[in-house]
């Protein structure tokens, strides 16, 4: 227990890094409909961020701070969002994952495109999918941290021969 | 040699071939087939129809969304095992 | 529109999508309560069941098919997921969720003493989910992505048991296995997407051409899903991954075996079933030939191991090995009748669709069976066992329906199918016939055996106190018996309302 | 079908990548290298994938500030998205499993594996 965790230099530099990578990956999410990436590649790197943070501080200080019951919770919240967005495709469209207000000047996400090649790609479009992209990343974040936290903290504690 | 080896031995030989050939016949590299309607038709009307500037993401997300959700299944599926297999045993 | 007629046209989506959500609220809904999950896996099943249900009759009756495109309205050109469901899809969905529903019934004492049971019924329902989709699929990647997520849950489910080395070593064979499988199955889609570029299942068996890369592509599905259905050179993992999950577990695993087995069947009779009729000729020729000569090792294997096992689930496993035979064994001299132009090709069909019906419940109620002993005795060597019926009584009755149906003895569902399988193949060649009545000869004389060793005799002193199994349990094995002997008294009724027409979607493409 | 076999470069790469996960697979007795095996098989299938879907000059079909010309075939970078994400579940499962059977057999050779009680 006392040595969990590298030297203080690897935390400090960690959690300097960290809120970068964090911003990085959200970009990548929230922009997933114009620019290449999207939920799952945003979450890929917002997850990595968080095992790196696991790598620096130890799965045992990591387990304390979040549970993985906390992290399923929060990927199974991630997971119905994403299905309840195509069933509320199903009520306003009348099919199931329909993007029903793409291009229809819905407030959010609604506003019609620039066809062709446009000079400045607007945020505001493309209908659900920066949301659906949003509970993707939610998802993605939650999922991947919690295969990696869990299965570090059951080596550790075989190592450590408890 | 065990009989393990000369089976894994044959069989494969019989899968490198299979890909091999396939290898050299499939259609030269950087000219799919003449009709390419699929694709054509997600490159042309993506913007129109789903709203989105990015052709793989409209395909990811509507064109195939049901894979997508199939993909977070196998995520959410892939967590659960995880957590199954390491659960706490009654002791 | 009514409500009605909306749930209706949108029922082949609810079908994956209900399970899928109940799945995703789960985890949520343990928080809450034990028995409240418990119920809430089982109501989510039951409603699944019902839209099936609904389904069905609107296709079996109403003699049609649904499609349903997944997010818009159908183009010229296909490009979105489309369900396509036949007669053939909803009669697989009809096993997977029977399966299903009563492996989760059964759960509820079977499991009760062990930890991680959120994850465990999160993990059925997925699989359910899973096999759902893969038959009513009418898209080969997303056909690819369901067969991961049933073969990753049901990798997990198998090593459930984490504290048996065992368990953990067939859970590992599996997912090996199976994701070699699916990354082949994969590799043969990205090959028929790179000549006709779609994906669409319909699409392609118009566009299909036979030529090199195609019969390269035919010989990976075919050979990949076989793997999955465990047919005989690569059988190895199933009895292991059979005989170390959980009983509800193996019972469930047939259904996904029967899926794959499903697989096989589109990928030959609808994606290859437009290729031109005397290329079609000769191909059913050597397919034919190729599967009857598998299906009869495949037979035998099962046979004979089954007669050495002393695991019960071994034993029982190694008879699904065998009944696997059977299925294979009508469809390919099917194909082989077809090839030399035989009329007899249309019964052979029929026999192989309602012995996979058949072979589900039988195997499963001896799965459950062997799982209500367990429970009992915690002991599963045949060895060990002895005058079990004193204590047991209505497991006894259980496993006597289950041996007699397995064997194909009268009044039994088994009956039935393999009867109308031994007229049907003895067109093809009299020495199969005997085989084939012979190997089924042979599985009475294996669980003749058990049921002596285990239920009869005298009483050991050790199980003198056993109980019988809980009252979940029993309502789960009688729910099949019910089924098995219901198929057995009215085969025709069965066979002219629900296996006639999936015969005819298998059927349609080849004999016309 | 008539053109030199050379520039089929990337097929035969594929190929080659398949072959190499399947050897590991096939004759490798290390559970860590079977697992290798896998994802190198996957990689392959991933990479073939990716291949399919390139159009001689195209451009990625993204319309964001792009540069004009035809665009690379959407569909196949889609499915290898899915594929990538499939195969990440698929290696988590597997090697919890391994660390499972070291854990029971304290050893990685698969001919030690399997035999024995609890």
């Amino acid at each position: 227990m006392k040595d969990e965790g590298m030297s203080r230099i690897v935390k400090t530099i960690t959690s300097t890094i960290f809120p970068f990578i964090f911003i990085y990956g959200l970009y990548i999410i929230a922009h997933g409909h114009l620019t290449p990436g999207g939920g799952f590649q945003g979450g890929a790197v917002v997850a990595s961020g968080c095992v790196m943070i696991l790598v620096a501080y130890g799965s045992v200080w990591m387990m304390k701070k979040i549970k993985e019951k906390n992290l399923s919770v929060l990927e199974s919240l991630g997971a119905i969002g994403f299905i309840g967005l195509a069933f509320l495709g199903l009520i306003f469209g009348e099919v199931f994952f329909s993007n029903y207000f793409a291009n229809s000047k819905f407030f959010l996400f609604g506003e019609e495109v620039t066809f062709g090649v446009p000079e400045f790609a607007n945020i505001n479009t493309a209908g659900i999918l920066p949301l659906m992209n949003f509970a993707v990343g939610l998802k993605v974040i939650a999922g991947l941290f919690a295969i990696v936290l869990i299965m570090a903290y059951a080596t550790s504690k075989n190592k450590e021969g408890e | 040699m065990s009989k393990r080896e000369l089976v894994g031995i044959v069989a494969f030989s019989i899968v490198a071939i299979f890909f091999v050939f396939t290898a050299l016949m499939i259609h030269p590299f950087g000219s799919p087939p003449s009709d390419t309607n699929m694709d054509d038709y997600i490159i042309d009307n993506a913007q129109t129809e789903t709203g989105a500037n990015n052709a793989v993401t409209s395909v990811v997300f509507d064109y195939r969304g049901f894979d997508t959700l199939g993909e977070a299944t196998i995520l959410f599926t892939a967590v659960a095992g995880v957590i199954l297999l390491f659960r706490r045993l009654k002791k | 529109m009514n409500i009605y007629e909306i749930l209706l046209t949108n029922s082949p989506a609810l079908i994956v999508a209900i399970p899928l959500l109940g799945a995703f609220l789960t985890p949520l809904i343990s928080r809450i309560n034990g028995k409240l999950r418990n119920l809430f896996a089982i109501s989510v099943l039951g409603l699944t069941g019902f839209f099936i249900f609904w389904l069905a009759a609107n296709i079996f009756i109403g003699k049609e098919t649904f499609s349903y495109v997944f997010g818009g309205v159908e183009t010229s050109t296909v490009i979105r997921i489309i369900f396509e469901v036949d007669a053939l899809s909803i009669f697989m969905a009809i096993i997977a969720i029977i399966l299903a529903f009563v492996g989760t019934v059964y759960s509820w004492a079977f499991m009760k003493d062990n930890t991680g049971l959120d994850k465990y019924y999160t993990l059925i329902l997925l699989m359910t989910t899973g096999m759902l989709g893969m038959v009513l699929t009418g898209d080969m990647f997303n056909f690819f992505v369901f067969l991961e997520i049933t073969s990753i849950s049901s990798c997990a489910l198998i090593a459930f048991r984490t504290n048996q080395g065992f368990a953990i070593d067939a859970g590992f064979k599996y997912i090996v296995i199976s994701a070699i499988g699916a990354l082949f199955v994969l590799f043969a889609i990205a090959l028929l997407y790179s000549q006709y570029n779609a994906l669409n299942m319909a699409v392609l068996a118009n566009a299909i051409k036979y030529d090199f890369v195609d019969k390269i592509a035919l010989v990976l599905l075919v050979g990949a899903l076989a793997m999955k259905a465990g047919i005989v050179p690569m059988h190895m993992w199933l009895p292991d991954a059979y005989g170390r999950a959980p009983a509800p577990i193996s019972l469930i695993l047939v259904g996904v075996t029967q899926a794959s087995l499903y697989g096989v069947l589109r990928v030959v009779f609808t994606v290859y079933g437009g290729i031109s009729e005397i290329l079609k000729v000769n191909a059913y020729l050597s397919l034919g030939t190729i599967v009857v000569i598998l299906a009869i090792a495949t037979m035998l294997v099962g046979v004979i191991m089954a007669l050495k096992q002393f695991d019960f689930k071994r034993m029982i496993a190694y008879a699904a090995v065998a009944e696997i035979g059977f299925m294979i064994l009508a469809i390919g001299t099917g194909l082989y009748l077809v090839g030399v132009g035989s009329l007899g090709a249309d019964m052979a069909f029929k026999g192989g669709v309602f012995h996979i019906i058949n072979d589900a419940l039988d195997i499963g109620l001896l799965f459950l069976v062997a799982g209500s002993v367990y429970y009992a005795t915690k002991e599963t060597s045949l060895d060990k066992m002895g005058g079990l019926a004193r204590n047991m009584k209505y497991t006894t009755i259980f496993f006597i329906i289950g041996l007699l149906a397995v064997a194909g003895m009268p009044p039994m569902n088994g009956f039935a199918s393999k009867l109308i399988i031994y007229e049907s193949i003895y067109q093809a060649s009299p020495l199969l016939s005997i085989v084939a009545i012979l190997s089924s000869i042979m599985l009475l004389a294996v669980f003749v055996k058990v049921f002596h060793s285990a239920f009869l005799g005298p009483a050991i002193p050790k199980f003198k106190n056993v109980k019988e199994a809980p009252k979940s349990m029993l309502l789960a094995m009688l729910l099949i018996a019910c089924l098995i002997i219901f198929f057995g008294l009215f085969p025709d009724f069965i066979i002219n309302n629900i296996v006639e027409p999936a015969t005819n979607v298998l059927t349609g493409g080849v004999l016309s | 079908m008539t053109l030199p076999f050379a520039l089929n470069i990337p097929y035969i790469a594929v190929a080659l990548l398949i072959l190499l996960g399947l050897y590991a697979v096939i004759f490798k007795r290390n559970l860590i290298k079977i697992v290798i095996g896998i994802t190198l098989i996957e990689s392959g299938v991933n990479m073939f994938l990716i291949t399919l879907g390139y159009r001689k000059g195209s451009i990625a079909p993204i319309y964001t500030s792009s540069p004009g010309g035809i665009m690379a075939l959407p569909v196949p970078q889609a499915l290898t998205l899915t594929s990538i994400v499939i195969g990440v579940a698929v290696l988590a499962l597997m090697l919890s499993l391994v660390i499972h059977l070291y854990r029971h057999y304290n050893t990685l050779d698969v001919r030690k594996i399997g035999g024995g009680k609890e």
